[in-house]
């Protein structure tokens, strides 16, 4: 057995006796820091399977943003903490443990036994890599070969919001989401809640820039502006805005909107919905990722805030 | 060239190794919240900052030398402020109770 | 490639795992934790996948790695939108619980502590 | 050197498993806390090598992230833990 063999069995064994830990223990808010961690450590896997653009995604919205999503849940839900008698019966923990190892061994089974001529795609994506001028055939299959998902996929985070939203309270309907943190003005969180965004916001653009060439991408990069952003509101630093601010909801509804507008123009133009033509493939790729990490920022951190609940005074 | 490269890469490296070593013997032993979250803070960012200067002789250009080391950087203002910040929560917490 | 059997079978516990904790843990968060694990191993599964399908100059098969940054961006706003779902039903009702029956009373004690 | 260096990733990522071990196994809530931090720094480190390893010269922008995610991670934390904290007092004040 070579080191590296042995490493990637630890690796395995750790991400997994994370994942033991977020089923296993009591307390809520130990499984959802067992989970943050987890979510950061699968990381580490995708860069083991050369698959970098998903460990940026994994990293920032598996494990982080996610991560916290759970986390403030958790410390809301502190005083509904476990009901015992709630708790299934031996029969039932029984049969579903039988479920879940029967449907994991048959899993490994699979991916254990997987015929050896694989079926592939890869090539011809690289091939197909001229028409868009992108380098990275991450972003190719997501912005061009397959646009429709990814359009898609933004209009489902936009139903997302609009889900949670509804859930407002009618006194608060249409105000500030979540509590107003308080800042300490001499306090460590808000000198690092004034230093970190800069930074955060060069490496977020960073990110989503180097994603036409190298894995990254509108996601990640809009991923962390959203951290940033939920850092200073965390900080006291900043308010959430009022959710019915007309320039709120417009930026919200720019990168699904202007991917409408670029696949209609496809449609009429050329040969299909959402064709580019391949002379201004990159430049209409890269406008419409502009605005949608605008909108990917403002809406991971707007569902990370969560229903409105104070009113606009 | 590339042999001294290769031996400062595995001193910085093995050194580092080392104080996540001590690190971890922090983590384990010592007895409340205050002098583990030093054990962690101090020792593992040292270890973290050998593996970047091991990895700089690797790296194939400048840009990303700069990375690695702003990457340090960052872990250094994580674990300055991070470690406050919880330190203050323990203290709280003792008061408290 | 041995790489590729280990974490498979990582994946196929990890979803495993989710499962039985989506089953058995009588909390919502609970098991709304446990179904984003369950997640998390099928998207892991995909990327052993892909890996086989690696390519001249790709180290993993595209496609499948767009799926899955997809399917994390979906699993995301599903998961945002359950919570929101939870703590709204919990300012309601007071409890979390999913069953019909009279909500317990343990729920509205501060945790001893 | 890609012996030595994995063997290196093997070695942190296996203290990094047992300072996991220990900061989730409390005992209380601010030992907890330390968590995101921990992957923070071993993590990160363990990542650098991983990407060397593998020839993965992107694994520097994942590091990049984690570390700002990790960052934010541990934020959350700590004022979460706190809002616990705080929640605890009062119910504990509510008892007398």
């Amino acid at each position: 057995m070579s080191i590296a063999a042995v490493f990637e069995i630890l690796l395995a064994a750790v991400v997994l006796g994370l994942g033991i830990w977020t089923i296993a223990v009591r307390e809520t808010y130990s499984a959802t820091v067992g989970f943050v961690a987890y979510g950061l450590l699968v990381a580490l896997i995708w860069v083991r399977l050369d698959a970098v653009d998903v460990a940026l995604t994994e990293a920032a919205i598996g494990g982080g943003l996610g991560g916290v999503l759970l986390l403030s849940a958790a410390a809301r839900l502190r005083d509904a903490e476990p009901m015992a008698a709630e708790a299934p019966g031996k029969v039932t923990r029984a049969s579903a443990a039988a479920l879940s190892v029967l449907i994991a061994a048959t899993l490994a089974g699979a991916v254990l036994h997987l015929p050896d001529s694989t079926p592939t795609l890869a090539p011809t994506v690289v091939a197909n890599a001229w028409a868009t001028g992108l380098a990275n055939p991450v972003t190719n299959v997501l912005m061009a070969f397959r646009a429709m998902d990814t359009m898609l996929e933004k209009v489902v985070l936009l139903l997302a919001i609009i889900g949670v939203w509804s859930l407002a309270p009618d006194n608060a309907w249409g105000g500030h989401p979540g509590p107003r943190h308080q800042a300490d003005p001499d306090g460590v969180l808000v000198f690092l809640a004034r230093l970190l965004p800069p930074i955060g916001i060069v490496v977020g653009i960073y990110i989503f820039w180097t994603g036409a060439n190298h894995p990254g991408g509108a996601f990640q990069g809009g991923a962390i502006l959203a951290s940033m952003w939920l850092l200073a509101i965390m900080a006291g630093l900043t308010d959430t805005p009022p959710v019915r601010r007309r320039w709120l909801r417009f930026i919200l509804v720019a990168g699904p909107g202007l991917f409408l507008v670029v696949g209609l123009g496809g449609l009429w133009f050329g040969a299909a919905f959402l064709a580019y033509p391949p002379a201004q493939a990159k430049p209409l790729i890269l406008g419409i990722e502009v605005a949608m990490i605008l909108t990917i920022a403002a809406t991971l951190g707007l569902l990370l805030t969560g229903a409105p609940e104070r009113s606009v005074k | 060239m590339s042999l001294a490269r290769d031996i400062i890469t595995i001193a910085a490296v093995s050194a580092g190794a080392f104080f996540f070593l001590a690190g971890t013997v922090g983590l384990l032993r010592f007895p409340d919240t205050l002098t583990r979250l030093h054990a962690l803070t101090k020792a593992d960012n040292l270890g973290l900052g050998l593996v970047v200067l091991g990895l700089l002789p690797q790296a194939g250009t400048l840009r990303d030398g700069l990375k690695l080391i702003s990457i340090w950087l960052l872990g250094l203002l994580a674990g300055a402020t991070v470690s406050q910040l919880i330190a203050r929560t323990a203290r709280q917490g003792e008061t408290t109770r | 490639m041995s790489g590729v059997t280990v974490f498979g079978v990582c994946a196929a516990v990890a979803v495993g795992l989710g499962l039985y904790g989506l089953i058995t843990n009588p909390q919502p968060l609970r098991k709304i934790i446990a179904f984003n694990l369950l997640g998390s191993g099928v998207f892991l599964l995909f990327g052993v996948v892909g890996r086989r399908g690696a390519a001249s100059g790709v180290g993993n098969d595209p496609v499948p790695q767009a799926l899955v940054i997809t399917g994390v961006v979906v699993a995301f706003s599903a998961t945002a939108l359950a919570i929101a779902l939870l703590l709204r039903l919990f300012q309601k009702a007071g409890s979390t619980t999913l069953s019909n029956g009279p909500p317990p009373s343990a729920g509205s004690d501060p945790p001893g502590g | 050197m890609t012996e030595f260096l994995t063997a290196a990733v093997g070695f942190i990522l296996a203290m990094l498993a047992l300072g996991l071990v220990s900061i989730l196994r409390g005992p209380g809530d601010t030992d907890r806390m330390m968590a995101a931090q921990l992957i923070g720094t071993g993590g990160i480190a363990a990542l650098l090598l991983l990407g060397t390893v593998t020839g993965v010269p992107a694994a520097v922008d994942v590091a990049l992230t984690l570390a700002l995610l990790a960052t934010f991670a541990s934020i959350a934390f700590v004022k979460k833990g706190l809002t616990n904290l705080e929640a605890d007092r009062t119910g504990s004040m509510e008892d007398q």
